[in-house]
């Protein structure tokens, strides 16, 4: 039986500066024997972990192929503390340890032939990045694309030439906000949720893919229910800490869920409850 | 039926001896440094004789007596947690070869057969709910395998107790190899497994007289009068109940140390952290014990779900009442009283739940 | 690569946390194979004005001349870290901040107070110059300091371990001696660090490694003095290694020479 | 003709380390002036001792002296449990004299290797020393580790160590733990042998004087965790009347105390306990003493290498010989009650008599504490031997040389840690 608390080793073989402080790397398992790490979905994530220094949940972001076909797996990081500043310096060629596919996806299946909506709040949000990703990459599986994105200020905005990107692309509509907007900028200012309200949802064809701090998504669902989406359709990424990622630390329960392996992507009606409690 | 069964206490040492042949390492309760904690046992006369105690909110106390019991106490500050579930360990070591490729070396050290000696039916209940959560952690499960489980049924609980209201003991109910009740003179056995009957097939036993069978029979009577009792609450709504004004009480009287989910055999909290040895090119992987009542628990970067006092008794009350339920299928919460003895200010959850429970019925 | 340069400096104190490095065994050697040790005039190598990569700083601030010096040390140091009590919160002898008798006992010991220049107040390194780690501890240990050269020499911060010694005690499966023996222990406020030490001796921690996160001071001393302690044995207990460090300072300060007139005016709690 | 004006500075010269100076006046071919100035930041411990209980003395005076821990503690134990009728047990006295062994031995052991010993194989420092004299470094951080390893066992750590307490230890090793430390001190022996012939081969400078040596004796062994104050003068005194013939004054220019013995400079220290009671050693180190040809007492300050590697033979052997026959006691303690009053306790730290005296009120309180450590003791002989040595070896050498027969000087005192290092600093003013 495999050791689920093992890593294995991967190669960067590219490393893409994004922003200041947001990279993407790409990755490949050095052991061919391990390629079955790679049957993951967006929304799932990775432990990855850089010698000498420690472990941290990252999401997958895409998969591609190298020249002799083989996969190589993305992951889009932010540099903010110890272990994600340290992956920060990695160069093509350095090897780290990689331990995943964990958790349950964005529900892929049940968005096929629908309209998505992606809302996300917060400063790179990368889990939902992947969902966006992978609808371009399978376009004619979905309607439309609704991307929402919403920053505290407008400075935070990171990415903009991604939101360009989509927001120029077909059947697909792109709107900003910003709760404190600088002059000049050329989008919402104002809450999330209020962009909401204006979106042109089809309820009962479209599918909801959440990702921000939790006040964020919790207005935006209970919007989204006011515009008659069902709440089935919601579903939201979660995030706590995570020591291991096999549901045994237990640093990641919100109440009886175990983020890592009941999530991150959870369906709303199952938070619901739970969502907005001061400490859970 | 009255199948041969009893053990004179004088025997008691063929069945260390008989353990010992088998190749086990025998593990069971010690008087030290004023507790009862399960330590390797070579003989008979290390066990606790004569040793009762005293069990209070904050308070633990042995009392010596002339009596020729050994097993005339409640319990000791860890039930078998320690020896399943590791305060700390090694998971694995990387290595970061000369051309700049790291191995990952898995660290399983591999745990000698134990058999232990004393165990408690709250705390076969509370292994039993570890089990459950640690299936498919081979750390945990490769010393969980070599264990073999001697209970011996509760007689003295402690004032702190409740198993008898979690429905966990006092007398020991599933999971054991082999139990024992203990009477004035010696032991009655009962076998719960395979490899408990062969170890009962091979003891010098004797058929209960009569009034050892009565004695069985009032001894566990009165071991069920307890104390303290699992009050009426409703599990689904604590986490729920976060305005009520007990949890104020409670992060007053709380010193966020952790020690009730240190003691407590269910809680299974642990963190990870990096230790890169001096010569550069080695790093172990380890895990230690954690505890909702730290700060790390409940931090991401930039943020604590849980920065007080207040929301970490929460978390704690309400997950092992609470959530526990819906996660394993019961409460967390085998009736031990650990965390109410070993809780340096001697808060009780009980009275957190009681007061809980009322707002249920209002 | 070039190896990190290092230099270790001493202020006031006792010598003790710099034994964290003498006493690392053949650890030593290795660890000069690691780095280059510029400054450190126990262990014999001597330029105070280096330019290093880590400097290690023991002691507190004590004397004019000292704030001159840390402000030279700290220009010439990329990452300062603090090591022990006295570096970081004052340590024991910023018990005669408490009282602000500094000039009368001069005046008592030395028989020329003329030439003795100290501070009124005995200060943390912290309140001079910027400190970029602080390791706690009276003394700091050789685990501390080699997890903190292992973390820089991999380039990153070293994990800043704020627990309580409660934590510990239990990891190390110590008996509990508040619990068992009605004992005030410091454990349930102090930071880990020293492997709950003093509860393994089976005593009560006494709080050398300062305060844990989220101090629960004030409850504490509400227990201790439930064990019948009167309120200034509570501020005694608040106030000995660590008596600078905020949270201590708080709860020991409220009992501070407050029973004088009345000295079981604590014991009602229980 | 030029007269040059030599300026050395020392930091660190005190019972807690800290920073000193040592002036030097040179006109022609004359020492004119020789000032050793200390400027340790004063610490005020006596004084905020003051109210406090006197349980907590031994955790307070710890933090004194980082490098002698154990001594501090010890010498307030003896002093406060000089104020109850009760006595501790024979396994608390027992122990304590293996607790203290663990300090000699870590204390000799850092002295000879991480201070002096790079001086006399010319190095600037231990670990530049590792080098070339690996073998050596390495047996002396081992021995160093013994002491420590033996401190641990006791208290915890080797630095502030958390074990002793009024009437005992708050702990028993068990017999398992000290059983296993007994074979490790056993086989570290032979290394102590070795560096007592090692040092013995060190061409140390031959260079006699008279001094008055200060030394506890007791009547049953060699003098360490207790006994009387003898001296090379013929007075044998108890800690309660230290005072009466030892006094401290305030040099100007210093922060530092320092004493004299009725007026007169004295040693007290590795080589004066020699001196004094040589006639305890064990036989084996009697015979060592014939085998390098060392006689006793003896006059050459720069012996006190060679005591202190004799010394680390003796404390291992005393450990060895008190944990060989170990047994786990019934209490690591006595609950003592302490009368009011005043108490005197002293004990033999590696540097040397270490004094204190406490007044306890009716409280259970500490209203005065006194504490006269070993360097300040040993200053004025210090100052006392630089004007000679410097003198007899030759004010015309250069100021290196100079510098490091101060060095050599002020190191056999083992003054304290860090200025036992490279630390003169020479400034020459030629006028
Ligand atoms: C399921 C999941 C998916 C994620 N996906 C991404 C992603 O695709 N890209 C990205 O940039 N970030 C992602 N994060 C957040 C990322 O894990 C944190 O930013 C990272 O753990 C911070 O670690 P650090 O050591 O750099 O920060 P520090 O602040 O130094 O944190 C110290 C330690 O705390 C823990 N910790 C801190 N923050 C978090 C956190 N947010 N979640 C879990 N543990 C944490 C980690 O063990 C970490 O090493 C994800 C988090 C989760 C739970
Ligand atoms: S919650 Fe308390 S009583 Fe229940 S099992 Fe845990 S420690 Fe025992
Ligand atoms: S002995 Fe002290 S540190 Fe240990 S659990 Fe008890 S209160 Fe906490
Ligand atoms: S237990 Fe407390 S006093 Fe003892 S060494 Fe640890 S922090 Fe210091």
């Amino acid at each position: 039986m495999s050791n689920p608390a093992l890593p294995t080793e991967a190669v960067v073989l590219n490393r893409i500066q994004e922003t200041e402080d947001i990279f993407t790397l790409q990755l490949q398992l050095t052991d061919p024997s391990q390629q079955w790490r790679l049957g993951i979905q967006p929304g799932q994530f990775n432990m990855l972990y850089r010698y000498g220094v420690g472990e941290i949940p990252i999401s997958f972001k895409a998969i591609s192929e190298d020249d002799q076909g083989h996969p190589v797996l993305e992951h889009t990081i932010r540099a903010v503390g110890r272990v994600s500043r340290s992956l920060a310096e990695l160069l093509p060629g350095d090897r780290i340890g990689l331990r995943g596919p964990f958790g349950q996806g964005w529900p892929l299946e049940q968005a096929e032939n629908r309209d998505l909506c992606v809302i996300t709040g917060g400063l790179g949000c990368a889990p939902a990045v992947s969902i966006i990703e992978h609808a371009f990459a399978n376009r004619t599986s979905y309607g439309h694309i609704h991307i929402i994105q919403g920053v505290k200020h407008s400075a935070d905005l990171l990415w903009r030439s991604r939101y360009e990107f989509w927001a120029q692309q077909p059947n697909t509509t792109v709107l900003m906000a910003a709760d404190v907007a600088a002059p000049g900028w050329p989008w919402y200012s104002g809450r999330v949720t209020e962009l909401i309200k204006r979106l042109p949802l089809k309820p009962d064809k479209t599918l909801v893919c959440c990702c921000g701090p939790e006040p964020m998504m919790q207005a935006s669902a209970e919007q989204l229910i006011r515009q008659h989406v069902p709440a089935e359709s919601i579903w939201l990424s979660m995030e706590r800490n995570m020591q291991c990622a096999t549901g045994h630390c237990g640093h990641c329960q919100f109440g009886s869920d175990f983020i890592c392996h009941d999530g991150p992507v959870i369906p709303y009606p199952r938070l619901c409850g739970r969502l907005g409690l001061e400490g859970v | 039926m009255s199948a041969a069964d009893f053990l004179p206490r004088s025997s008691l040492s063929s069945l260390i001896d008989l353990l010992q042949q088998q190749g086990y390492r025998v593990v069971g309760p010690q008087v030290i440094d004023g507790a009862i904690l399960y330590r390797p046992l070579q003989q008979a006369d290390q066990l606790p004789a004569g040793i009762e105690q005293i069990q209070q909110p904050g308070q633990y106390r042995l009392i010596r007596t002339q009596g020729p019991r050994l097993f005339s106490w409640a319990n000791g500050p860890q039930a078998l947690k320690p020896l399943t579930f590791a305060p700390r360990e090694t998971l694995w070591r990387s290595h970061l070869q000369a051309d700049g490729s790291l191995r990952f070396e898995e660290v399983i050290e591999t745990t000698e057969p134990t058999a232990v000696l004393g165990v408690r039916g709250c705390d076969l209940a509370a292994l039993s709910l570890q089990d459950q959560h640690f299936s498919g952690d081979p750390y945990y499960q490769q010393r969980r395998d070599s264990l073999l489980l001697i209970a011996v049924d509760c007689s003295h609980p402690a004032d702190t107790c409740f198993c008898a209201s979690t429905g966990d003991g006092p007398d020991a109910r599933a999971g054991y190899d082999l139990a024992l009740v203990e009477l004035d003179d010696g032991y009655r056995i009962r076998a719960g497994s395979p490899k408990g009957q062969s170890l009962m097939d091979n003891l010098p036993l004797d058929a209960a007289t009569p009034e050892q069978q009565q004695q069985t029979d009032e001894q566990h009577q009165k071991a069920c009068q307890q104390q303290r009792h699992l009050p009426a609450f409703e599990p689904s709504r604590l986490i729920h109940q976060g305005q009520h004004p007990i949890w104020d009480s409670l992060a007053e009287a709380c010193l966020s140390c952790g020690n009730c989910t240190s003691v407590c055999p269910s809680c299974f909290c642990f963190s990870e952290s990096e230790v890169p040895e001096l010569d550069g090119t080695t790093s172990g992987h380890q895990r230690q014990w954690d505890s909702c009542f730290s700060e790390g628990h409940s931090y991401i970067h930039g943020h604590r779900f849980r920065p007080d006092t207040k929301s970490r008794y929460r978390q704690w009350l309400t997950h092992k009442f609470g959530s526990w339920v819906e996660q394993y299928g019961r409460s967390g919460c085998t009736g031990c009283g650990r965390c109410i003895s070993w809780c340096p200010v001697g808060i009780d959850p009980l009275e957190a739940l009681t007061e809980l429970g009322r707002e249920d019925v209002e | 690569m070039a190896k990190p340069r290092i230099a270790v400096h001493k202020f006031s104190s006792c010598d003790g946390c710099q034994l964290a490095f003498l006493n690392l065994g053949e650890a030593l050697l290795q660890l000069n194979e690691q780095v280059e040790i510029l400054h450190f005039l126990e262990a014999g190598m001597s330029d105070v004005s280096a330019d290093v990569d880590i400097a290690f700083v023991e002691g507190s601030l004590s004397t004019p001349d000292e704030l001159e010096r840390i402000r030279q040390v700290r220009a010439n140091s990329q990452y300062l870290i603090t090591i022990g009590a006295c570096a970081t919160s004052g340590g024991l002898q910023a018990l005669r901040n408490l009282d602000g008798h500094h000039d009368e006992w001069r005046d008592a010991i030395y028989a020329q107070p003329e030439f003795i220049h100290t501070l009124k107040n005995v200060v943390p390194i912290a309140s001079e110059v910027k400190v970029d780690l602080e390791l706690w501890g009276c003394p700091v240990n050789s685990v501390q300091i080699l997890a903190a050269v292992r973390a820089l020499l991999f380039g990153v911060a070293p994990v800043d371990d704020r627990d309580r010694v409660c934590l510990e005690c239990k990891r190390q499966q110590t008996v509990c001696v508040m619990v068992t023996q009605g004992t005030p222990c410091m454990g349930p406020v102090t930071r880990t660090g020293c492997g709950a030490l003093c509860p393994r001796f089976g005593r009560d921690c006494y709080g050398c490694y300062g305060p844990s996160e989220t101090a629960q001071s004030e409850t504490l001393a509400r227990r201790f003095a439930g064990l019948s302690l009167v309120p200034d044995a509570i501020a005694r207990r608040f106030l000995l290694i660590n008596s600078q460090a905020p949270a201590f300072l708080q709860a020991g300060g409220v009992f501070y020479r407050s029973g004088a007139e009345d000295p079981r005016a604590g014991d009602q709690d229980d | 003709m030029t007269s040059r004006r030599i300026r050395i500075d020392v930091p660190a010269l005190t019972r807690v380390e800290g920073e000193g100076s040592l002036r030097l006046e040179i006109k022609g071919n004359k020492l004119v002036e020789l000032g050793l100035s200390i400027f340790e930041p004063p610490r005020y411990f006596e004084k905020f001792l003051e109210g406090r209980e006197a349980r907590e003395v031994v955790d307070i005076v710890a933090r004194i002296c980082g490098i002698c821990p154990v001594a501090y503690q010890i010498s307030a134990l003896n002093a406060l449990e000089s104020l109850s009728t009760q006595a501790v047990s024979p396994w608390v006295q027992r122990m304590r004299r293996a607790f203290y062994c663990g300090e000699w031995l870590q204390s000799h052991a850092l002295h000879i290797h991480l201070l002096a010993l790079p001086d006399y194989l010319g190095f600037d420092n231990a670990i530049a020393m590792a080098e070339r004299h690996p073998e050596e470094v390495k047996r002396g951080l081992k021995l160093q580790g013994m002491g420590n390893a033996l401190i641990r066992l006791f208290g915890g750590r080797s630095v502030h160590p958390v074990g002793a307490r009024l009437g005992g230890f708050h702990h028993a090793p068990s017999a398992e733990t000290v059983a296993d430390l007994v074979e490790k001190l056993k086989g570290a022996q032979e290394d102590a042998r070795n560096l007592t012939h090692f040092c013995a081969s060190l061409p140390l400078p031959d260079d006699p004087q008279s001094f008055i040596c200060v030394a506890l004796h007791h009547p049953d062994h060699y003098a360490m965790e207790s006994g009387e104050i003898h001296t090379s003068t013929g007075l044998v005194l108890n800690a309660a009347q230290f005072e009466q013939h030892f006094h401290e004054h305030h040099k100007p220019d210093s922060t530092a105390l320092w004493s004299d013995l009725d007026g007169h400079p004295y040693l007290t220290g590795p080589l004066a306990r020699l001196n004094i009671n040589h006639a305890q050693l064990p036989d084996f180190l009697q015979a060592r003493l014939q085998e390098i040809g060392f006689q006793l007492p003896s006059s050459n300050m720069f012996h006190s290498l060679i005591a202190r590697a004799l010394e680390i033979e003796l404390a291992l052997h005393e450990a060895i010989r008190l944990l060989d026959e170990y047994a786990y006691p019934d209490a690591p303690y006595n609950s003592l009650f302490l009368e009011p009053g005043i108490g005197f306790g002293m004990s033999e730290a590696p540097r040397g008599l270490l004094w204190h005296r406490y007044a306890l009120d009716d409280q259970g309180l500490i209203q005065a504490a006194r504490i006269v450590p070993p360097t300040s003791q040993n200053q004025a002989r210090i100052e006392e031997d630089l004007h000679r040595s410097l003198s007899r070896f030759g004010l015309n050498h250069d100021e290196d040389a100079l510098r490091l027969r101060a060095e050599q000087v002020i190191r056999n005192y083992d003054p304290c840690i860090s200025c036992a290092t490279h630390f003169l600093r020479l400034e020459k003013h030629e006028t």
